[in-house]
């Protein structure tokens, strides 16, 4: 679905990424764990659009996009929760939603994920008229991944996910990511806690100093003693 | 061989920048005559062709150019060649010679001055075009700067358009330097005070005769600039509580001054305030947009008090269809209208709109008689010599002498051209300089207002009209 | 004294009225895109000219009220060529906007000087709508200076209406608010940018529109005078903030007629209020009353 | 805290960095340039050329001043400033009263109304730079726009002379060739003194400042203080600027001191040049006098039946130039200008 080539992106001449290759098959759910840092939330954001690589390639459902911008890319079907949330504090969680839906043209469809996005986090159905400033933090990161979602993308990508929240609430937002697998949204999931985020994805890659230094399943990847270590902690 | 070609290709280049540069310089400073102006007949308006630059005298006026003032100021100097070049120059020891005129964009009307551009431009018509005579100015501010490149060089200057006080005073002051300074248009504020004073004096007297005294209040609105503090001073004088006409109980009731980027929004609060104020009479002295937007008020408004003062926009033929008619009623002051004056006003009013369409400002006034008056200096001595030869010719044009031999004077179109010798100013004052009250009167018609006796004497001025009051005033005076 | 309030009361709604629409699309290009548009004035002072230059045509006799449907499309039309052309290319250095919009302004105000009727002042009276007063307590009110107050009220509530509630409007909050995320999701960032300078430009022409009739125009460059007493006001609420700038333009009506009635010489010193003001909140409240703190 | 030993050990290494200076392609270049202003004053005697043209280049120089102060503390130091009239005016203001009303000579008032100045910009700056950016700038304007009507205010004439101003002051030489002369000696001064603080610890900081306050805060630099020093030199300069611009003009008057349209001159010139490069404020004021000038020279050309008057269309042509160069050439004109002409004598010499 996604295939990324041998990108490389600088920050001014920090090296960010290099020779990064990634592919992600339709309906899978793929994590990228690595340290602070290590160009995690830049992947993100290249693939999104918000940065241009440097060099090399992307193809989304076979189709180049590493020269489009953000906007364009969305209404491709790739929706990016971006780290730190990013939400629009000032309006009520139903604008979010209905930004979030942006691309949507269609009415029913527009309703249709606003139900599906409700029934997922009802607590957002309860704060509908509220100004999502005033959430919690755990609400504004359901929030931030419902307004991902409301675009009905074919591919999300989803930034740290559990970044400040309580162990608790961090469960809950996993659930959900496992919950929208299911439904069958291709996720590309890029999160610190490595243990978290190996539970649940199929394929995992480890990203240092911005180069993927490892790949592989669970499983695979459990073996390896520095995993275990460093990420593990066992 | 790609290499010798780029090669060859630079040093073209850099050889084309540098003959270039240089021949551009040799173009700019050292060719002969090199940033030289040269005169010719062009420069010359009715002389014929083929003259050589030595029979032209040279005029420099200095103004904003595309501006109304500026404008002014050469339309009249062109106007004023042009009669006497037509009329076969000057002799001059047994030589003709023409006038030249040419200008200068000093940018002075430019709300954002930059006094650079006038000082460049006076040095332009000084070391360039080597000028022998100055005539122009209008902003007060500028032409103090520039008016030093005239004296530092001995050239005659004639101002047509500052009214301030001080530049005839620096001739009293400091003669020496100062002497080649002249004023020959706007009447010094002084004068224009003491004008506005007798005019209204008179008017409040007559009025007061017709309504049974009606007219107690006064009120003066002007902007807060220098230009306009000797005027105001007098007036809060003779219109205060400690004036000396205390008889006629005329009160100051309300006194504004405004700064003069106001709005309409301010100007309709001033306009309020002057009518809780119960004023009859309101005296504007304006001379920016704050008259255009006091006269609409008034138009909508129908306030219970007469506009009589200074409004310089409204000195335009064309303020009538500036204001879609709003400034009927007002009555304002000003130097020249088409009346005689003097025997040449009305046939210089018609050759100026027979020359440019419109009818002339002050500054085109000023500066027709400015010309004439220094080729009247420059006939009668033979000479071209600024000091002591021109000036002291010019001095002799006093009240004095003019009024024991008006026909030995050059005769001037706003008003019998006398001067004070030792403030080079103009005098001011019937038959003199003197200003005319106008009021804008229906179907955009602009008439002279009787003076009662006391300005000028009525019944040699044609074109006076009769003051009409605005209905509602008549309604609420006699009631 | 109940005439001096009145004639207080009266013009500062007046006043206010007329920044609020002015300073409103200031504001608002200014939250949306960081934009400082100098050139916002010069919008007002060109409707003005457009209007009049257009009522001076024969083609328009009669037909005066199209000229105020051209005008505002020109005007409109001339804010959406500033951004597309000059100020979109630039748009990350701020000092580079600056100037661009700064030599926009005076390109514009030049154009207007060398017209034929650009050095005189004039009155465009014939599109006024209403004549006439009504006394009120002694005060003469002026109907279409009613009018006007009543059209920015209903013109300030209408904003607030698509602000808030149409899609463009709630994106382009979007945008105000946090712009990358904005593309996210799937907004066009530039073309609300676009929509907004137009939008701003369209308000300055509507306040030309039914201000100058009123009023008068004061020549070419008196649109710089406009544009800092909208800087006064958005500063005054806090930038980028639209309840903050109709506020603010309010209190700044107010504080000038306040002068002009009750301040001895308060005339020649009602212009410096605003400057005034401008210096003393951005020394106690640099954002503005009703501005945010990480707007700084 | 001045250290004798260190000032010594530059002052014989200068001669040597002098050296390799010129050898380099922009010494050179710099040389020329000083050169070509340095003979200018002796290829005419003519009139026309000493009194207009000469007098046109004194004129740049007093703006190259004023754009570089303007430089230091906008492109420099990254407070920008759209109230550099301030110090421009008040230095102006200052000058004049002193040389007319308390017979002050020339050069002890140039001195006074620069050091009052400096003043200025404490006072000013200590309040005004809490602000940033924008801010900062409406701050400075607004200054700039109070003293600007405080002084044309008809009532308050008689302490500050209200809109006429003080007029008829010496010039500032007998001879615009001297004058040109101070001038010349005083910009390359000024030069010299603001590219080496912008090359010095100084400069860097300040340079540190621009681009990242947080950081610098954060690294030990009392930012406040060093924001404040770069605004009372930037004063320093301003102040300069204005004294000599008096003089050249011979009078004072509010708008033509303290007008917007003077900051707007500094900024404009500043970045026409190209930002925080200090040497194109010089090229931008050139540039700018010199178009003004040709413009007005060029006067009325006839294409046809069509008479362009480019001296009436100055300042519309002049919007034009700017809103152009801007757009094309965001960062200025010098640094694309050296590095076309350095491509250039590189392919002359084969290189």
């Amino acid at each position: 679905m996604l295939e990324i080539k041998k990108i490389y992106h600088y920050y001014g001449k920090a090296k960010a990424l290099e020779e990064i290759s990634l592919k992600i098959e339709e309906k899978a759910l793929d994590a990228v764990i690595g340290p602070n840092g290590a160009g995690k939330s830049t992947l993100l954001r290249v693939i999104s659009g918000l940065e241009e690589p440097d060099r090399g390639k992307i193809e989304f459902l076979g189709e180049r996009i590493d020269k489009l911008k953000a906007h364009k890319i969305t209404k491709k079907g790739i929706s990016h929760c971006p780290e730190r949330r990013r939400l629009f504090f000032d309006m009520s969680v139903a604008d979010n939603l209905k930004m979030g839906a942006y691309p949507v043209k269609n009415k029913e469809v527009y309703k249709a994920m606003k139900n599906f996005v409700y029934e997922l986090f009802p607590r957002l159905n309860e704060r509908r008229k509220q100004r999502a400033g005033t959430l919690s933090g755990g609400e504004q990161q359901m929030l931030a991944i419902a307004r991902a979602l409301m675009s009905k993308p074919k591919l999300l990508l989803l930034d740290e996910p559990s970044l400040g929240l309580a162990p608790k609430i961090k469960k809950r937002i996993f659930d959900v990511i496992e919950k929208i697998k299911q439904e069958g949204t291709t996720t590309l999931l890029v999160e610190q806690d490595a243990v978290l985020a190996m539970d649940i994805a199929e394929n995992i890659h480890l990203l240092e100093e911005g180069k993927i230094e490892m790949r592989g399943t669970k499983k695979e990847l459990e073996k390896e003693p520095r995993i275990k270590q460093v990420y593990l902690g066992i | 061989m790609e290499k010798l070609a780029k090669r060859i290709i630079a040093i073209v280049i850099i050889a084309g920048l540098g003959v270039g540069g240089g021949l551009g310089a040799w173009f700019l400073f050292l060719a002969p005559g090199a940033g030289e102006y040269s005169w010719s007949s062009k420069d010359c308006p009715g002389a014929p062709s083929g003259i050589s630059s030595d029979q032209i005298i040279k005029f420099g006026i200095t103004g904003d150019v595309g501006e109304i003032t500026g404008d002014g100021a050469w339309e009249g100097c062109y106007l004023a060649a042009k009669e006497i070049n037509e009329a076969g120059g000057i002799k001059i020891n047994d030589t003709t010679y023409y006038i030249g005129v040419t200008r200068e964009d000093s940018d002075e009307a430019n709300p954002n001055l930059v006094t650079s551009r006038g000082i460049a431009a006076a040095e332009r018509l000084v070391y360039n075009k080597k000028v022998q005579f100055g005539i122009g100015g209008f902003r007060s501010e500028a032409l103090l700067a520039y008016q030093e490149v005239f004296m530092d060089n001995e050239i005659i200057f004639i101002n047509t358009g500052a009214a301030t006080d001080v530049f005839c005073e620096n001739v009293r002051s400091w003669y020496t330097r100062y002497k080649y300074f002249w004023r020959s248009m706007p009447i010094n504020s002084s004068s224009l005070g003491e004008q506005i004073f007798n005019y209204l004096f008179r008017l409040i007297y007559v009025l007061n005769a017709t309504y049974s005294g009606e007219i107690a209040n006064v009120g003066i609105i002007y902007e807060d600039l220098t230009w306009t503090e000797d005027l105001v001073t007098g007036i809060e004088y003779y219109f205060g509580p400690y004036g000396p006409l205390p008889a006629y109980r005329n009160m100051l009731t309300a006194n504004i001054p405004y700064d003069v980027t106001l709005t309409a929004a301010d100007m309709l609060t001033h306009v309020n305030t002057l009518m809780a104020a119960d004023c009859d009479i309101v005296i504007p002295i304006i001379s920016a947009q704050g008259g255009l937007m006091l006269m609409q008020h008034y138009a909508t408004l129908q306030p219970n008090f007469l506009v009589v003062g200074i409004d310089v926009q409204s000195q335009l033929d064309t303020f009538w269809t500036q204001t879609n008619g709003d400034c009927i009623y007002e009555i304002q002051m000003q130097s020249i209208h088409v009346t005689n004056k003097t025997p040449t006003t009305i046939p210089f009013w018609n050759a100026f709109r027979a020359e440019w369409g419109h009818d002339p400002l002050y500054t085109a006034s000023g500066s027709y008689d400015a010309l004439n008056f220094i080729v009247w200096a420059i006939n009668e001595t033979q000479s071209l010599q600024a000091y002591p030869t021109l000036t002291q010719k010019m001095e002799t044009a006093t009240k004095a002498n003019i009024l024991a031999n008006p026909e030995l004077f050059p005769s001037s179109v706003g008003g019998l051209g006398a001067y004070w010798p030792t403030t080079h100013d103009l005098v001011a004052g019937y038959p003199f300089g003197f200003t005319l009250f106008c009021q804008w009167q229906a179907n955009a018609t602009k008439v002279i207002m009787p003076s009662y006796n006391s300005v000028y004497i009525d019944s040699q001025l044609s074109n006076i009209g009769t003051l009409i009051l605005p209905p509602w005033l008549i309604t609420d005076w006699t009631t | 004294m109940i005439v001096d309030i009145m004639n207080m009361l009266f013009n500062g709604t007046l006043t206010g009225a007329v920044y609020a629409l002015i300073a409103m699309g200031y504001s608002l290009v200014y939250g949306v895109g960081g934009i400082m548009n100098l050139s916002h004035g010069a919008y007002f002072m060109l409707t003005g000219y457009l209007l009049l230059w257009m009522l001076q045509t024969p083609f328009f006799i009669g037909l005066e009220w199209l000229t105020v449907v051209f005008a505002l499309i020109i005007i409109t039309v001339i804010g959406g060529l500033t951004f597309l052309l000059l100020v979109k290319p630039l748009q990350d250095s701020h000092v580079a906007v600056v100037i661009v919009t700064f030599g926009l302004a005076f390109l514009l105000e030049q154009v207007v000087l060398i017209s034929p009727s650009g050095t005189e002042v004039w009155s465009i009276g014939q599109l006024r709508l209403f004549q006439g007063y009504t006394m009120v307590f002694g005060y003469p009110i002026v109907h279409q200076y009613v009018f006007l107050i009543v059209m920015s009220i209903v013109i300030v509530l209408l904003f607030a209406l698509f602000i808030n509630k149409s899609k463009l409007g709630k994106s382009i909050r979007a945008v105000s608010q946090d712009r990358e995320a904005a593309g996210l999701m799937g907004i066009n960032a530039s073309r609300i940018l676009l929509y907004t300078v137009m939008i701003s430009a369209l308000l300055a022409g509507l306040a030309a529109f039914l201000y100058l009739p009123g009023a008068s125009l004061d020549g070419p460059s008196m649109g710089w005078g406009y544009l800092l007493n909208s800087f006064a006001v958005v500063i005054l609420g806090g930038m980028g903030s639209l309840i903050g700038s109709v506020a603010g333009a309010f209190i700044v009506g107010y504080t000038i007629s306040f002068t002009n009635v009750f301040v001895p010489y308060g005339p020649s010193w009602a212009h410096l209020v605003p400057i005034i003001i401008i210096i003393v909140i951005l020394l106690i409240r640099p954002q503005g009353l009703f501005g945010k703190k990480e707007l700084r | 805290m001045l250290n004798l030993k260190i000032v010594k050990e530059k002052m014989n290494e200068f001669p040597s960095y002098l050296k390799s200076w010129v050898k380099t392609f922009t010494g050179s270049l710099t040389i020329f340039c000083l050169l070509i202003l340095f003979v200018m004053p002796f290829l005419s005697a003519n009139q026309s050329f000493t009194h207009v043209f000469l007098r046109q280049f004194s004129l740049a120089m007093i703006f190259a001043i004023f754009a570089a102060s303007w430089d230091l503390l906008t492109g420099i130091s990254g407070q920008i400033s759209f109230g550099h009239a301030i110090f421009f005016g008040i230095s102006g203001y200052i000058c004049a009263y002193l040389i007319k009303y308390q017979s002050f000579p020339i050069w002890i008032s140039i001195i006074i109304s620069t050091v009052v100045a400096v003043f200025f910009g404490l006072a000013i700056g200590f309040p005004l730079l809490r602000l940033k950016g924008p801010y900062l700038a409406l701050g400075t304007l607004a200054m700039s726009l109070i003293l600007l009507k405080l002084f044309l205010m008809g009532s308050l004439a008689d302490w500050l002379f209200g809109s006429e101003g003080i007029s008829a002051l010496p010039g500032l030489a007998a001879t615009p060739v001297i004058e040109y002369f101070i001038l010349f000696i005083f910009m390359i001064l000024t030069f010299v003194i603001l590219i080496q603080i912008s090359k010095s610890k100084f400069g860097t900081i300040l340079k540190s400042i621009r681009d990242d306050e947080v950081g610098s805060d954060a690294s030990g630099i009392n930012t406040t203080k060093y924001k404040i020093y770069a605004f009372m030199l930037s004063s320093f300069f301003a102040g300069l600027a204005g004294g000599f611009y008096a003089l050249y003009i011979g009078a004072v008057n509010p708008t033509g001191n303290f007008g917007t349209v003077l900051s707007f001159f500094a900024i404009l010139m500043a970045s026409l040049g190209g930002l925080a490069t200090i040497s194109g404020a010089a090229l931008g004021a050139f540039f700018f006098i010199f178009l003004e000038y040709a413009l007005i020279e060029i006067g009325v050309v006839e294409i046809g039946n069509l008479a362009i008057d480019f001296g009436l269309y100055k300042f519309a042509i002049f919007a034009v130039i700017l809103i152009v160069i801007i757009r094309f050439a965001e960062h200025g004109i010098l640094k694309p200008l050296l590095e076309r002409l350095k491509d250039l004598w590189d392919l002359l010499l084969g290189r």
